[in-house]
């Protein structure tokens, strides 16, 4: 059987614009998720197949069987989980602070507050932003559909603060932004899980990453590859 | 007749059960709100355009060479080059020199810059559609070329130029979606905030494509009533 | 009033004006006739400058129109112009078409430009036509507009491009009269026609074209009773 | 001229230097190939677009009620609702009962229903420019209303048309990088990929302004050469 | 040939045609005249149906034209018609704006229409311009274009809405033996003009028109030297 199984097809949507978890590089997909998820393929005897799509897609995309899973650095929320069903988290990302490199009154998220902050749509970070305006309504929070651009915004000076996952910003200080931009204070808001996301119901693809996702934890396989990216 | 109570019902529970037309009817507000947005940028970035487009059309067909190519440039980098990248261009490298910009007018002025340049292309087919004949009584009255232009020409290209107009107007309409990328909360802005936060793409898109709908239909209407109203024959 | 000096004018390779010299005095009613293509339009365009002459000069009232530094639309507001296909203004009413240079050029009231208009219309014949768009009319009742239109900038040389081909005889007789009123006023007109009785009636003066040059000039009796050249006796020989 | 060299130089050496114009060189050729894809699309979807936008605009014109209310129905929707729905709907809701759809094809079917929808506007608008007295003197030769149109009315019609169907042919080529959503790898696609693995802004979407910019010129140079060849006045 | 049965036409309140009965024999040209307005173009228009009647019968050739069921194409291919306005195809030359409806229409090999329009542009005196576009036209060369290509569908009927009314009269002279060849060759013609002379020369029979009915019929010496209704002595009077 084991032979049968090797060609069994595992079509996964990415958005390989969310460097370090999936990015492109000469034509190939990389990054922390694409490693993860081929691993796990390999694992159940699956041949993994990579498309990039808009982040909107993924979803339709699952619904309509155009993928079998979706891994694009998506955190699980109450509120994604009526739509669709999510494997065990994979990573726990963790939220940081950037600033500008010359600001020097936010150092902590205590200083957030009444500030203009940006985020990243969809992510950990701007429901984070969400909870420091529900404390001060001065607070302005500005979504942005691209963090590549809620970069830019903290260079133009536009905003005073990113909020981010630790990754993300620690891979945009290491190409561009160092000269611009730093890092304050402490990783926080631990509880920033991703999550494979797949069709509401399909139990039996969920069932068969979980079972992927604890054999490659279990066999060091994922340390390999959390070492090879963090 | 039971059956068809029953039947409706049955739709009916099958719709309200559903996740997602709660978080549709949870954000209505919001999404209307975003529409609101969306037609006040529009209207304003139009009317930037218009003027633009008239001057840039004039300026095409003008006999000064400078004006000439000045308008040719023009309309050939802001129709040439995608919009998206204007936007980028201009919030974070060129506005930001020039004031204290915030996205809500700088999108207005991208967008104004933006249309005028195909504006401009309309306006300039619209005033050669209209006969030789016409420019030729104008002046042979005294009219000079200014005042042959405004009553005479003009009006008439106005005419012509209704309809590539409100499909300008429309695909703008649409096209100002793109400023969500510097966070104006326009309506696809909040359609994607809400998607985000709950992944029902169905809808929360279905939703939002409707109110545009609603949008450009009325803007098609008010056209197709225009141009009966200008309709001399 | 009108002068015009050696005038030249081409289209591309074809030679369409090859030299005319022709003198209009004030009040003098000047009729030109020729064959088709002969280039009679062609100079009434150059006249008010329409088309750019090649070279020679044009003077109205005195004032070179050929000189670069000439106010052209100020000239233009003293010569009217009606056209052989009329070009009204399809998107105003046979009023607004006749009161819009009065009003926006002069700067006329528009009650006064109205009553004016009102006044032409009644002359000829179409006062329950005033409130009508161009594309309803009849040929004739176009061509009338037009002949309104330039009248009603009360200008002191009118330049008429067959402004009876489309009136019917009680018509023309009607222009003819406007016209003989007109020239009473002391306006001065030059008039291309291929009516023949049209030209003998108005005109003071009957200009013969041919191929771009003036062949023969004089009174009508001279030029329809008694024609020199021989290409004007053959012209006017075909004459029904 | 020693110093003209150690000028050039310098700026040279500059430019070299700068890891965006490293970026950039690099993925030129990746960013042509998009280019390629971008124009493959937009050449076949307009291709289709002109065939349904001339149907669409003739049949707003019909007299037969039907064909009017389907033409009105089309263009309202394909015009009234963002393309991004569009392609979802398609791409994910209706091609797949039809056919086994693949990214591309179903981009070419949803960008050619969308263009078609505008075309048709123009097209009707074109074709209600045309002198009235044109199909009466085509009527009187004994031309039905088809060859009247064919021979007289559409060929008029198409220089009235030609500029804002090059507005539409550059708005269609831009509005084609939304076929990115769902994984065609055409220009724009490409460069979003770069740009978030390199955070480079200015010299990657300077570099695909620049290659749209040179595509959108070459089509609206042709546009106006096929403009000057119809002129006959 | 032609039957015109009670025709009643109106364009909104405008009644234009009331109750117009009219017959033309074969190979008959029969010339209608009258004032501006009084519907002569709109009865022109009524008998190839490019205007739809109120009311009444239009037959051509025993064909009821204005039965629904008739092939209005098939008649019109019959018929050929000549605008007052020309409305020559601008976007055509003059010898495609002649050779376009035999082609399409009849399917005659190219080099046959050419040469069947160059022997038409012969007659009316335009070969030089064959391959000019109508916008460099002079108005009577227009014209001349105009009945070139109504003619070379070889129609039994040719319309003709003031044919001559931009026309130098040596053209005019030319038109008319056109015409008159025509007749010889068996057209059957119905002639809106506005010249006399013109009438007179062609018209088998001449009709005369005014607000929208025939006023009297006859022939041009029957009308032009002893007409009956007070009317139409009223506009013969004007003719110059
Ligand atoms: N814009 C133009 N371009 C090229 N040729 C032209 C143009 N306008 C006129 N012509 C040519 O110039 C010649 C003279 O034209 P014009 O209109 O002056 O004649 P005309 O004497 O008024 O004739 P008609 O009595 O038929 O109106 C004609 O051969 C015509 O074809
Ligand atoms: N499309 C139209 N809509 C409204 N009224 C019209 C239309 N066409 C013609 N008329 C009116 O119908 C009447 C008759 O017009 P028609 O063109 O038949 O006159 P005509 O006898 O040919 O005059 P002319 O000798 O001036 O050409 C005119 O009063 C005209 O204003
Ligand atoms: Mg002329
Ligand atoms: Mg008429």
């Amino acid at each position: 059987t084991g032979q049968k199984q090797e060609q069994k097809v595992l079509k996964v949507g990415t958005n390989a614009t969310f460097p370090p978890f999936e990015m492109q590089e000469n034509n190939e997909f990389t990054g922390f998720d694409m490693d993860l998820i081929r691993a796990i393929g390999e694992e159940q005897g699956y041949k993994v197949e990579i498309n990039h799509m808009d982040f909107k897609a993924l979803i339709p995309a699952l619904g309509n069987k155009k993928i079998d899973a979706a891994i694009a650095g998506m955190s699980i929320t109450e509120e994604r989980l009526k739509s669709v069903d999510f494997t065990k988290a994979y990573f726990n990302a963790g939220l940081i602070i950037a600033v500008a490199n010359n600001n020097e009154t936010i150092k902590t998220t205590e200083d957030l507050k009444g500030k203009k902050l940006a985020a990243q749509n969809g992510t950990i970070g701007a429901a984070y932003c969400d909870e420091v305006k529900k404390l001060d309504a001065k607070t302005e929070v500005r979504i942005f559909d691209d963090i590549g651009a809620a970069f830019m915004e903290l260079e133009k000076g536009g905003v005073d603060a990113v909020v981010n996952d630790h990754p993300v910003t620690a891979y945009y200080l290491k190409t561009t932004g160092t000269s611009k931009a730093k890092m304050v204070g402490d990783i926080f808001s631990a509880d920033d899980q991703y999550g494979i996301a797949i069709k509401k119901g399909n139990t039996e693809t969920l069932n068969m990453l979980n079972e992927g996702l604890d054999k490659i934890k279990a066999n060091g396989k994922y340390d390999e590859i959390y070492k090879k990216w963090f | 007749m039971p059956w068809v109570e029953v039947f409706g019902m049955g739709i009916l529970d099958n719709i309200i059960s559903q996740n997602g037309y709660q978080v549709v009817l949870r954000n209505l507000g919001y999404f209307l709100g975003g529409a609101g947005y969306t037609i006040f940028i529009t209207a304003l970035s139009l009317a930037i355009g218009m003027v633009l487009g008239l001057f840039a059309g004039l300026g095409k067909l003008s006999a000064n060479k400078i004006i000439y190519m000045l308008s040719t440039a023009y309309i050939d980098f802001f129709r040439g080059t995608p919009l998206f990248v204007q936007i980028f261009l201009l919030y974070f490298g060129i506005l930001p020199v020039l004031y204290d910009n915030d996205p809500v007018s700088s999108a207005i002025i991208v967008l104004g810059l933006n249309s005028g340049a195909y504006i401009g292309e309309i306006v300039r087919a619209g005033i050669q559609a209209v006969d030789n004949g016409q420019m030729e009584a104008a002046r042979s009255l005294g009219m000079n070329q200014r005042q042959a232009m405004t009553y005479v020409i003009l009006p008439q290209a106005f005419k012509i130029v209704i309809p590539p107009m409100i499909n300008e107007f429309i695909a703008l309409l649409k096209d100002s979606s793109l400023v969500s990328a510097i966070t104006v909360p326009e309506l696809m802005h909040r359609g994607d905030l809400v998607f985000a936060n709950t992944y029902e793409a169905t809808w929360v898109f279905g939703a939002i494509a409707v109110i545009y709908f609603v949008i450009t239909k009325t803007i098609s209407v008010i056209g197709d009533n225009v141009e009966r109203r200008l309709a001399t024959d | 009033m009108i002068q015009v000096v050696d005038v030249y004018k081409s289209f591309g390779q074809l030679q369409v004006l090859k030299g005319v010299n022709f003198q209009v005095a004030p009040r003098e009613v000047v009729c030109v006739i020729g064959p088709s293509g002969s280039g009679k339009s062609t100079l009434l365009r150059c006249i008010n400058q329409l088309e750019k002459t090649n070279s020679g000069q044009v003077y109205i009232d005195g004032e070179e129109l050929t000189h670069p530094k000439t106010d052209i639309n100020k000239i233009r507001q003293q010569v009217g112009m009606v056209f052989q296909l009329f070009n009204l203004f399809p998107h105003k009413t046979v009023l607004e078409n006749i009161t819009m240079a009065p009003i926006k050029i002069k700067g006329i009231a528009k009650t006064d430009a109205d009553k004016i208009a009102m006044e032409l219309l009644k002359k000829v014949g179409l006062t329950d036509k005033a409130h009508v768009f161009p594309g309803k009319l009849s040929g004739g009742q176009k061509q009338r507009v037009a002949i309104a239109r330039a009248l009603a900038m009360q200008p002191k040389v009118m330049l008429f491009d067959e402004p009876t081909s489309a009136l019917d005889p009680e018509m023309v007789g009607e222009v003819l009269a406007v016209m003989k009123n007109l020239a009473l006023e002391g306006m001065t007109m030059v008039v291309v026609t291929h009516e023949m009785g049209f030209a003998r009636e108005v005109g003071d003066r009957v200009v013969f074209m041919d191929e771009g040059i003036i062949v023969e000039e004089g009174s009508p009796q001279d030029i329809f009773d008694n024609p020199q050249n021989p290409r004007t006796q053959a012209f006017l020989s075909k004459v029904l």
